[in-house]
């Protein structure tokens, strides 16, 4: 838990090697992620109660922390995949802003061309392969992306993202079962926030006392439980993980505990009733990981209240300037209903142009 | 005393006296009780009736679904809400093997009194996976009942037959119609003490004599505003029928329209490809084919996955201009 | 493993007090039972070969004792599901040879008047619920089956069996968390032959070196494993489950340890080649149930060898009489195609006659 | 030389030369390798190619589909196996939500050339549950394509366009057909050195001018049994044309065979309710009614579960006498 200003001697796992290694720089950097991915979020919700935004919006506001520190472990190789609370690990991956919220406003500038929305983003560019809405949808797409780099050769990784909700998910289980028996690298996170929608973890999964994360052990896997509000610490309990996947080409499931400061979407009316408002509070006090690793930065010295201040007003700018560019951006053009379902039809080949793709009207 | 309700307490009020009638009817799934349910049907039925009766579920629509098959078995009158009916993909086994096929191999000797139920529509900016309409595809086996309610009315007359039904139904909403509001009898005005209305039995939504337009679920709503504006702009007199349920089908209103406006069009918010459209075009051709002036027109959704981006959703969907232009190619 | 003749005081579990009150005609009435399976089952596969049956038979034959010892605790309010192996069980829980066989050979008699087959045995009348081709299908249902009893306040339990191979089915993993969860009194069953089809145990599944059952663990439930050569170690077993199911309304994960002497089903061409035959060989001879219990009989004294020839004679000429009943029966009316679709249209209803309710032609 | 050879070696020499064609194609399901495939269609391939390209799969549909869809993201070009193509429902979701909606909610950034593959077809006896027919359902999904060979030139071919095409293609055979034999050229005496079938191009099986019968699959096998038939006997002169693949579809030559026959039944072993018959009659409606002199009539199968009992079981599919009475109604 996190105190006004932490003792840099006192933070656990600051001196876990893939830690102690950081740059102040570095350091800053991964504060100004997750400051970003909060002025995005809180920017996003001001225009979605304007009618900007239609459909859903799950925010990632509390959960800064698991995105940021796990990705910032991940080299040209390692890959990215989570469900529909995305714009955290889009953030993180290096997607911009611009993209991202013109996507949420619906816009042909959106990362998706507008067809996704808040739960779609992808950058397969940058190794992030969505944004996913079918709970627990992704977690064999996450195997999947570990069985190609094993195919090819490649010493990489995928990290799958899930929620505590989500590991009731058949297809998570046999995607675990497929893992451990075939030596996949991939490592599985999940997320737990305590909640899935209004349901409690206790009222959705049986597992051991060990935690969730220990249902691993039915697979053979390697498994941890990670406390989500130091980067220091999710970056050394991930670190293990990604190099059992590099060097060993194994499996792990991490647990990593979190809070949503915000209910599941932005429609869920019932946010304070699930949770009680102290509860919420003192999360909100105690588990916020932005809160927390300014404090640590501020304990070692890397920076002042100043500096902290000058970021937090920097990327609330670039959020309200990715706000303006969505608005003044176009909507995609009607005829836009019909490109990027098949590929050969968009690339204008032979194949595509062979017999009639569509049948509407 | 007629009242105006909405579909979603229509439905809620279908639900919550069956649960009275009897006691082996039961309501799962995710955030149906504590939280009232995702899109609020079920608001107050948990602290009505209690932990039995009413029961979150866990995010295992195989699991879950397939439990409640079970139980059905056992004389349990479970009804089960998808939070989109777009999930059943994942319990795709269950709906369509173990609810569908178990009587038939076992001789007749099982049935599977089951509900299902949950918005099956697009038009509300979830995305593709959120917006799958399976009517079509629940209802290509034998063994299934797929119903599609289009006013509150029907809405609680219907999942009420649903209910007392000795068969799987599957009973898709739509998100967009809950909202919508509508004359539904209090039951002291009513013979018999409530309100049913059967499944496999259309209505004529609106009469009519130069055109027929078929419909289900929304499309219905969008068919009749089409329908004021072929009359009241262009003259051509429009008889609406709503299929209220698709299997089992009421083929003999559907002819009986055909055959007298000589003219059809099917509106759906389906996908076109062996859409719902399909089926009854064919039909309408093979039974009523030298009844026909034109040939049966279909308007569906666009061809395409459901797309995020609000304005360009919107002209997925079938409305009631195209609808009218439509008409106007073979009227 | 089976000696000669066993003497009595030394076979495992035979003073657990399930089995310290079975009377003689009991414990021959077991025998009797997996004599009955497997001359059935042997009857089926000559008719077979004959040509008088279709599409899939799955033999249980080496693994009786699993069926028998677990199905000859039930009482009134304890049901039965299977998958597609499935003689065995039907037989236990009571059906006839007659209906059984004539429904392989597709006849208007059979026991699911020859819609179903092989692999779709069906006794409601007897708690039996099939008989469920898709792997790991049933495994829901037996929850649900378990739901209703605990739903109507009876106290009863469902014995719910599955292959080694159909663990790693979704459904499963979402049955038994909500097995668990909502302390459903249902036992899962695994009958653990070795093999899904041609693919050994090892190399379907990743697992915790207690075995497979230990994946309960992560469901915080109740396993147990089994030995199941021995029926006085299944029964001894599997009570202690349907205790718990019954006493605390909580589920159970058993594997029973058996072996399939024959291919994966009549089919299965290379029998021989995933396994070796010495593999098979050693089973037969030393993990034979029907063989192992007739020694422990003769070794208590309840029965003599030609006590046992007389039981064996006796059910090879009932399994015949069921075939010549079979070859007798009519096959069924081209118009029962469109029988047993829906109950409202079978039992001539108003809602089976509102509105068209079958499309063909 | 022209060669006969069945249809499940024309789909194992298709298998063979793209897996040494292109190093990212592997072959993945249920006993597809050590055992060389439930019905053999994969015989020697393991052996010949390697753990790496040949893979055992889990009973684990979900999973190793999801799991391969996720590696054709990057590159990989797996072709599927499903042992029964009815074990698809088990895996729904991957296939239809993961495999299909990627590639547009992601603005095109994603495409996943994945082949899942496997016999889809009832009258084998195996029962309801191992007969579905879901050629229908797969193509009501925008973004997928469904391929269904109905003889071992076309086997060949179009496995090899499947595996090549960046798109999903969900390839539909049939266990009654495997060992059907048929002429194909060995590649020594193909121009290009390769046998290519494109997917979107009908076939006419046959050519004749008073009646089209379209099918798909092995429906083909049986409408030209029924054309010599209605050819011999009844002095009527048939045209059989052969999908190939029901998405794309080959509306030309449909509309081109019909305008010229102005009489056309389709023909399956898909089940009625919104089966591909209905969309292709409702299409030809659209778009010929005025070159038909007969309404366009559907053969399916059965409107019930596959009934196990052999000798019933071939009555609730389509046969050549049942395609003869039909189309005498009609000519
Ligand atoms: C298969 C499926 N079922 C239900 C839903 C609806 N749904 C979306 S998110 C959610 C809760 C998921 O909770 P969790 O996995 O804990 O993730 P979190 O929202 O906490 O990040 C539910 C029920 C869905 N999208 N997909
Ligand atoms: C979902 C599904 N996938 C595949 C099959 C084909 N299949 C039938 S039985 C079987 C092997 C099952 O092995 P196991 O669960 O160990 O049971 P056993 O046959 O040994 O009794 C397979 C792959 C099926 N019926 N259903
Ligand atoms: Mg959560
Ligand atoms: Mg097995």
């Amino acid at each position: 838990m996190a105190s006004k200003t932490a003792n840099p001697s006192t933070v656990p796992f600051a001196d876990a090697p893939i830690n102690a290694s950081l740059t102040g720089e570095q350091k800053i950097d991964l504060l100004r992620t997750m400051v970003r991915i909060r002025r995005f979020e809180q920017t996003s919700l001001k225009y979605y109660h304007d009618g900007h935004i239609g459909g859903f919006l799950h925010l990632y506001i509390g959960q800064e922390s698991v995105a940021v520190g796990s990705i910032s472990l991940l080299g040209e190789h390692d890959h990215v995949i989570t469900a529909y609370r995305d714009h955290g690990h889009a953030l993180s991956v290096g997607m911009g802003m611009d993209e991202c919220m013109a996507e949420l406003f619906g816009k042909k500038t959106g990362c998706s061309k507008g067809k996704g929305g808040s739960m779609h983003y992808f950058a397969p560019d940058k190794n992030y392969w969505g944004g996913h809405g079918i709970v627990g949808g992704q977690t064999p797409l996450g195997a999947g992306l570990a069985f190609a780099l094993k195919y090819k050769g490649l010493k990489g990784c995928c990290l799958c993202y899930l929620g505590d909700g989500a590991i009731n998910q058949g297809a998570f289980h046999e995607a675990l079962n497929l893992a451990s028996l075939w030596d996949l690298p991939v490592v599985y996170i999940i997320e737990n926030n305590g909640y899935s929608m209004g349901t409690s973890q206790a009222r959705s999964s049986a597992f051991p006392k060990e935690g969730l994360a220990a249902r691993a052990e039915g697979y053979n896997m390697a498994w941890a439980k990670i406390e989500g509000v130091s980067l220091y610490e999710i970056r050394a309990g991930v670190q293990e993980a990604v190099a059992r996947a590099h060097n060993e080409s194994k499996p792990t499931m991490l647990e990593i505990m979190t809070y949503r400061h915000k209910g599941h979407s932005v429609a869920d009316a019932n946010a304070e009733k699930y949770r009680t408002k102290e509860e919420i509070q003192r999360y909100m006090n105690e588990h916020d990981p932005i809160e927390f690793w300014k404090n640590v930065l501020i304990g070692e010295g890397v920076i002042t209240e100043d500096d902290y201040k000058a970021i937090n007003k920097e990327a609330g700018a670039e959020a309200e300037a990715s706000a303006a560019f969505a608005i003044k951006s176009p909507y995609p053009d009607e005829s836009e209903i019909f490109d990027d379902i098949y590929w050969e039809v968009d690339n204008h080949t032979e194949a595509g142009r062979t017999g009639r793709h569509f049948f509407h009207g | 005393m007629p009242r105006e309700i909405t579909y979603r307490e229509a439905l809620r009020e279908g639900l919550d006296e069956e649960i009275a009638r009897d006691e082996n009817v039961c309501l799962m799934g995710e955030e149906v009780a504590q939280y009232n349910g995702a899109y609020k049907v079920t608001e107050g039925l948990w602290k009505k009736w209690g932990d039995k009766r009413i029961i979150d579920a866990p995010i295992s629509e195989a699991g879950f679904i397939g439990m409640g098959i079970g139980a059905s078995m056992l004389g349990i009158r479970p009804v089960m809400e998808l939070m989109f009916y777009s999930f059943a993909y994942v319990a795709f086994d269950q709906m369509m093997n173990n609810a569908a096929t178990c009587r038939y191999m076992s001789g007749g000797l099982i049935n599977c009194p089951i509900v299902v139920r949950g918005p099956a529509n697009g038009g509300t900016n979830v995305g593709a996976t959120h917006s799958h309409t399976p009517e079509n595809i629940f209802a290509n086996m034998p063994g299934l009942k797929v119903v599609t309610p289009s006013n509150p009315y029907d809405a609680k007359g219907l999942i009420k037959s649903a209910i007392r039904d000795n068969d799987p139904v599957y009973f898709m909403e739509s998100t967009v119609l809950y909202g919508m509001t509508g004359l539904v009898p209090s039951n002291d005005e009513l013979e018999g003490g409530e309100l049913i209305v059967p499944i496999g039995k259309a209505k004529v939504a609106r009469e009519g004599s130069d055109l027929t337009l078929i419909a289900h679920g929304r499309a219905v709503v969008t068919s009749l505003a089409a329908a004021e504006i072929l009359g009241a702009q262009h003259g051509i007199s429009v008889e609406v029928v709503d299929l209220r349920s698709i299997r089992p089908l009421d083929e003999e209103t559907i002819m009986e329209s055909v055959r007298k406006t000589h003219r059809a069009i099917y509106v759906e918010e389906n996908k076109p490809f062996c859409g719902v459209g399909a089926q009854i075009s064919s039909m309408i051709m093979e039974q009523a084919f030298d009844d026909l002036d034109a040939p049966v027109l279909r308007i569906t959704s666009a061809d395409a996955p459901a797309f995020y981006s609000p304005p360009i959703e919107k002209l997925q969907l079938p409305n009631a201009d195209e609808i009218v232009a439509r008409a106007l190619t073979i009227c």
